[in-house]
């Protein structure tokens, strides 16, 4: 049978073995997963099918064929296709510039626009992604930009079409239309090589699995029939995990965060919610309900048009990040390589940003305590990475998301924290410890806003959830009233909705 | 019909020019014309400048051109918006260098000047009894400049008629025409000849001379170890005679702004109000000025 | 306002709408700038601006920079000027500046793109060696043209106007349609605007950027041979400064140093100003000293003009 | 090569290791370079570069860029000139000067900051607003200083060592501490790396902004009063370029043009680079025409070397 064969695959970064002779085959007409903690070497081994990292010791094959592509031009032109973890769209251009980009359609050097546009069109809608190819990406959100990534799987064709982490900033509706287009491409017969840290999506999806650990293969699946989703935990942490949300009830105190009749720009409608002393509130829709733009309202990221915000009772001047974070609410906001990470700066020094002004008397740092601080973190979020001076850049995407996590957990007085996808990424093990350490924090007091696309887990760990919908807030339930249908229900755009009520 | 006459100067910041700007304005003031002034610091800010005058109906203009070289070009500019042109300062040549004899020119030679330069150091040396062999001279080199290197070569051939050896002669090349420049070139040669306990110094200006002297004083060499002899005789040099004690900075060859600026631009009235043919060629003369004697020479120059 | 007229003025082409309305009142109050003989000048003396702003809007939409352009327009203006002299053909000089351009830009490109050298750093190095290279092959001095017939390509004129002013416009024609229609100009703005994703989705980033500096090498040699052909000579000295005067056309016509944002009309606009600002200050006579400021307050006025604009129209 | 000086040569500081592998060359080759005059002769032709640089490693760092600082050293020597003319008070002289300096570049960051203008386009313009200032307030001519007492800033000596070259060490020292040592240094890095993910994080970037480019101005201040000094006079048309050899410097330095990279000894280095090899040439008799050729060779060598170094380090 012909299919794609990995062997001996090792690549080390200075410090990091990043993956050590990784050998295992994927079948043709076969879905094949691969899953592994954070810093594991998933998207390392994507990267150096797509030609864009070399390995130091290995091969790659395909139909038994060596693959030594110099370029990810070279790999496209051998028919692999890769979407990468972080989003590589080009926000000038247009939705069907950038799915061409590499290879527009031209006649003597020039672009056939009209024949570009009808196609992406076209495919788009076979594809069932409703998004304007005229539109500049700039103008999408998040949740759109990865749609219009996964349409690259489609557009063209491919040999072997690998998905790095797809579905992480997607909600459930998306996520389906994917999962459509996935079981196309499987029966059409495409190698499909899928990163996911979604269990259930696993499970759905894949005919076959492998897991890595430490750049090690912990576990190769030739078919998922009889394993449990445990056996996978523990082959991928190395230790059993019973309930990865571990909810637990808590006493809700006062309200802490009024956010009354709050609009902006993109959110015209006035929102109004509460969030109390204890509380851990999910928000729920889907992509550009409006989640991350009340969440950057109430902050102080973008001007509000109206509305008041008040902590405790009192009322915040919330003109500006830096009076938000000073009133007591920090956000930790959804798209992590454009408003979290510091580029070219050591994890240290990401996670100190903003706490250090509480140790820094007179502007003066206070060195050891930074290190301090980082160490906390770094060791508390389990970050992967062979130093805390390690520039952010070279981190896992989820090792990325820990250390702006870390950030925030390390502010101090916060009263209300807002956290805009956290586990965005970040693998299971690492999932649960989170929830944890929102817990502690709730029990101490703070009010917690979760705002996430994936439905169990704002079920999971949420006390109550609100509901957004086409920039309203649609919905508001409490825990003993989730019910999967419900919330789905009103985060559908069609049903009627009515206009500014408070929860 | 007003008569309006421009004046195109290569290098609007240098005093030089300013000076001569100003007393063309005076001339101005006295004939009843409007005088254009316009810097044009290369070859196509010169050109669209004399379009700019033919489309602000000037009936001529005096030119310093930013190189002489640009001469048929400026004539032919010149000719196709119907203007009349003399030059001022900088003789234009043509393609095989010779002068362009058509043109009325008033100004004098680079290496007239730069001789006057030589002389006065030469003179100096014999009354402070400096033997020539014992002397280094720097030459504070701009070679870009062409003007830059006929006056310095000017120098050095009184230097050399007057028994000055060729290898006691250090170019001290300047990265920009400014004084800083040129201190930091002269400090280098200064420091790779600690031997040489006299100096003479020649540049193409005051400033490059100022900063050669500069250079001699950061290291250490006695005022009456420096004889630095510029070109201008605006206030960089006037500063200089006006300290409180003398400084290796000995003196300046004057050009007279005065006629330069002035007798150009009379001379340009009279040519487009009257019809009165300029001189086609008018020479003037350097002075050399010191602490003690520049006064005077300014005020026969008619400068102050 | 209406909101209808609020979107065209601060839409894309809102900086040509700016530029009209300052243009008609600069017509109405300056004295002698809308003659024709002015209008003339005043595109003559956009030409090597121009000229040169149109590559270089490639250079920056691409995320990079280059210094080196005024060197090389002096330096391939003196290479026409030389070949055309030894070899008595015009045609000859004018190939050899172009080539002599090109494999500078090339040199630029080739160290760029394949060292991973800074741009800023590489065009300052070069902007020194090809200054260099000008003063030496000339010891210093300019060259004259042997042959009138030189002098034609500055002063031939087609349907009254000047053969340098049909260049630029044939220039800002191409430049533009390369720009929005082909597979180049998409590039190089995706180059400019995400050079990870662009090399990701398999776009060839080097040999872009290679042909962008090559063809803003060959471009400046246009430049310099009109330069040298309009003052009948070839000066090393010349064209000090260039590189400043195209930069801050381009952005002042709203090209992003950021990379990724260019439109030829914004470019073209950008041009017309400082050529204006230039022309209208000479004009009305305004002293040299008084100039600096004039131009440094025109330069701050327009971009604030053009960014006010544009933050209105969408934030961030 | 034995991994341990591998990682040494190639670390963070290799830069520092490279530099004086080259200075032991020259110090070697060169004659009359390593003598005690020659150096402090080096030393002082750095003196305003190295001032400057201080803090444009900073504006860099936060992915800003300053054209102005030739123009305002310009004109703060001025300014102290004429202000201790007139006071017959050195101090009020000098105070006169840091007072304009900051307020030029407060003036910048302010416009940068709150406008949100390109800094490019803003600093080009007030670089000749301020030049013109320079230019009218003497009138374009050289003013001399009254009180000799100004000269000893420039000429006297501690222990041997003129005293632009102590404040030039102080300043490397209070810059380089500033930098990694206070928060305003961290959140400069910050600003470079993301300002939009800086800003999220609570630090004030406007603010950090404008600081940057006051400081700048101020610091262009004490380069253009030891220049004053240096030359006996204030002059308006001192330093100019002073923009390209800073920004050089620190370029060569390390200091990324995108922001969020920049060591003090990276810019020392980069400082010292350029003053030896103005001071080989120099020594070693270079001819002025091939002085702009070697120039450029060395930017590029050292550029090169460097990202040898970094590359071989670190793969992207
Ligand atoms: N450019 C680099 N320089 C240094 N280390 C790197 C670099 N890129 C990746 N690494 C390291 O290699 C290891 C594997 O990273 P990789 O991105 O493959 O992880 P992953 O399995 O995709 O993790 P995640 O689930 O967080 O996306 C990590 O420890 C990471 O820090
Ligand atoms: N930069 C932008 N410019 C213009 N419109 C935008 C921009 N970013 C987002 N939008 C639009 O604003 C609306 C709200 O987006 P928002 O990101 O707040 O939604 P969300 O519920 O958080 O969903 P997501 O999961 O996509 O983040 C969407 O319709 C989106 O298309
Ligand atoms: O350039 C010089 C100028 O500096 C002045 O000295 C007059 O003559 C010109 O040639
Ligand atoms: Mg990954
Ligand atoms: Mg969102």
């Amino acid at each position: 049978m012909s299919f794609l064969q990995f062997s001996n695959l090792t690549k080390t970064y200075p410090g990091v073995k990043a993956l050590s002779g990784i050998s295992f085959d994927v079948r043709k007409g076969a879905v094949h997963g691969l899953m592994g903690e954070n810093g594991a070497g998933k998207s390392t081994l994507i990267r150096i099918l797509s030609g864009d990292q070399h390995a130091n010791e290995g091969e790659i094959r395909i139909d038994g064929e060596v693959q030594a592509y110099g370029s990810s031009r070279d790999a496209f032109e051998h028919g692999v296709i890769v979407i990468h973890q972080e989003l590589q769209l080009v926000p000038e251009l247009t939705v069907a510039e950038n799915l061409y980009l590499g290879r527009f359609p031209a006649k003597a050097g020039i672009v056939a626009s009209a024949k570009m546009f009808a196609d992406v069109t076209e495919k788009l809608k076979g594809a069932g992604i409703d998004i304007d190819p005229r539109r500049k990406v700039k103008t999408l959100s998040i949740g759109e930009r990865q749609m219009v990534e996964i349409a690259k799987a489609v557009m063209l064709d491919a040999r072997v079409i690998a998905l790095d982490e797809p579905t992480s900033s997607l909600s459930s509706r998306e996520s389906e239309i994917l999962f459509t287009l996935i079981n196309r491409l499987r029966s059409e017969g495409k190698i499909i090589l899928y990163v996911s840290h979604r269990l259930d999506e696993v499970f759905r999806l894949c005919d076959s699995l492998t897991v890595l650990r430490d750049g090690k293969l912990a576990a190769h699946h030739e078919t998922l029939q009889g394993v449990t989703r445990d056996q996978i935990v523990a082959e991928m942490v190395g230790r059993e995990i019973s309930d990865i949300w571990g909810w637990r009830g808590r006493e809700a105190g006062k309200v802490r965060l009024k956010v009354e009749k709050v609009s902006g720009e993109r959110l015209p409608v006035p929102a109004s919610f509460d969030v109390h002393a204890g509380e851990i509130v999910g928000f729920f829709g889907l992509i550009g309900a409006g989640r991350s733009e009340l969440m950057r309202l109430v902050f102080g990221a973008d001007p509000q048009f109206s509305g008041t915000t008040s902590i405790d009772g009192t009322l915040v001047k919330a003109g500006s990040p830096r009076q938000a974070i000073r009133s007591g609410i920090v956000l930790c906001s959804e798209d992590r390589k454009h408003d979290g990470i510091l580029q070219g700066r050591s994890i240290e020094e990401n996670i100190n940003v903003s706490s250090r002004r509480h140790y820094s008397p007179f502007g003066l740092l206070d060195r050891k305590r930074e290190v301090e601080v980082a160490e906390t973190f770094i060791k508390r979020l389990k970050v992967r990475t062979p130093s805390r001076k390690q520039d952010i850049v070279n981190l896992s995407g989820g090792n990325q998301q820990k250390v702006i996590l870390g950030r925030w957990l390390a502010e101090q007085g916060v009263k209300i924290l807002i956290v805009d996808e956290p586990t965005r990424g970040i693998d299971v093990g690492a999932k649960s410890e989170i929830y944890e350490i929102l817990y502690e924090l709730a029990e101490s007091g703070m009010g917690i806003v979760v705002v996430s696309s994936e439905l169990p887990e704002v079920m999971g760990i949420c006390d109550r959830i609100l509901v957004m919908c086409a920039g309203k807030i649609a919905a508001g339930l409490n825990r003993d009233q989730f019910e999967e249908n419900a919330i789905l229900a009103a985060a559908l755009p069609d049903v009627q909705q009515p206009t500014d009520i408070a929860y | 019909q007003d008569t309006k006459i421009g004046f195109i100067v290569k290098q609007p910041e240098e005093p030089w020019f300013q000076d001569e700007w100003k007393f063309a304005d005076q001339a101005a003031k006295e004939k009843g014309f409007t005088l254009v002034k316009i810097g044009a610091e290369d070859g196509e800010k010169l050109m669209s400048a004399i379009d700019n005058l033919g489309a602000q109906g000037a009936q001529g203009f005096i030119v310093c051109t930013p190189d002489v070289k640009l001469g048929p070009g400026i004539v032919a500019k010149a000719a196709a918006n119907n203007l009349k042109m003399m030059t001022v300062d900088d003789r234009l040549v043509d393609a095989a260098g010779k002068p362009l004899e058509d043109v009325p020119h008033m100004g004098i030679s680079a290496t007239k000047i730069g001789e006057a330069v030589g002389q006065g150091i030469v003179d100096e040396m014999k009354a402070r009894g400096w033997k020539p062999e014992e002397v280094g001279a720097i030459r504070v080199s701009y070679d870009q400049l062409p003007t830059a290197v006929d006056r310095v070569e000017g120098a050095i051939s009184v230097l050399k008629a007057n028994g000055f050896k060729a290898e006691n002669i250090f170019p001290a090349p300047q990265a920009k025409t400014d004084t800083e420049a040129a201190l930091n070139a002269a400090t280098v040669v200064l420091n790779a000849h600690a031997g040489i306990k006299k100096w003479v110094a020649f540049g193409l200006n005051d400033e490059a001379v100022l900063g050669a002297v500069r250079a001699t004083e950061s290291v250490g060499i006695p005022a009456d170890g420096v004889i630095g002899i510029g070109i201008g005789g605006a206030d960089s040099a006037i500063n200089e005679f006006k300290k409180p004690t003398a400084t290796g900075f000995v003196g300046t060859v004057i050009i007279s702004p005065k006629r330069h600026g002035y007798e150009t631009a009379t001379n340009m009235y009279e040519w487009v109000a009257n019809d009165k043919q300029p001189e086609k060629l008018t020479l003037t003369s350097g002075a050399l000025a010191k602490r003690d004697t520049f006064q005077q020479v300014r005020k026969e120059l008619g400068i102050e | 306002m209406t909101n209808h007229l609020k979107k065209i003025l601060l839409g894309d082409q809102g900086i040509v709408l700016i530029f009209i309305v300052a243009f008609t009142i600069v017509a109405l109050l300056v004295p002698n700038f809308l003659t024709e003989r002015n209008m003339l000048g005043l595109l003559q003396s956009v030409v090597t601006v121009g000229i040169v702003a149109c590559t270089m809007m490639f250079c920056l939409a691409a995320r990079d920079f280059d210094l080196s352009v005024g060197s090389t327009a002096a330096f391939t203006g003196m290479v026409a000027v030389m070949a055309s002299n030894t070899t008595g053909s015009i045609l000859v000089g004018i190939g050899a500046a172009l080539l002599c351009g090109a494999f500078v830009g090339f040199v630029n490109g080739f160290v760029i793109a394949k060292f991973r050298i800074n741009a800023l750093i590489t065009t300052l190095a070069t902007m020194q060696i090809v200054r260099g290279l000008a003063l030496i092959s000339s010891d210093g001095r300019a060259i004259g043209i042997n042959d009138p017939g030189f002098y034609q390509l500055a002063l031939s004129k087609l349907f009254g106007i000047p053969t340098p002013v049909w260049i630029l416009a044939g220039l800002f024609l191409i430049f533009g349609f390369v720009l929005n229609r082909t597979v180049f100009g998409k590039n190089t703005l995706a180059i400019g605007g995400n050079p990870e994703a662009s090399r990701l989705a398999g776009v060839n980033v080097d040999k872009t950027r290679i042909w962008i500096f090559a063809l803003q090498g060959m471009v400046c040699a246009i430049a310099g041979i009109l330069l040298a052909s309009r003052i009948t000579s070839g000066q090393p000295n010349a064209a000090v400064g260039l590189e400043l005067s195209v930069i801050s056309a381009c952005v002042l016509g709203g090209v992003s140093l950021a990379g990724g944002r260019a439109t030829m009309a914004g470019v073209i606009v950008g041009v017309m100003i400082m050529g204006i600002a230039e022309n209208v200050m000479n004009l009305m006579n305004i002293p040299a000293f008084y100039q600096y400021i004039v131009r440094g307050l025109i330069l701050l006025l327009a971009v604030m003009l053009d960014n006010l604009r544009s933050s209105a129209f969408i934030r961030r």
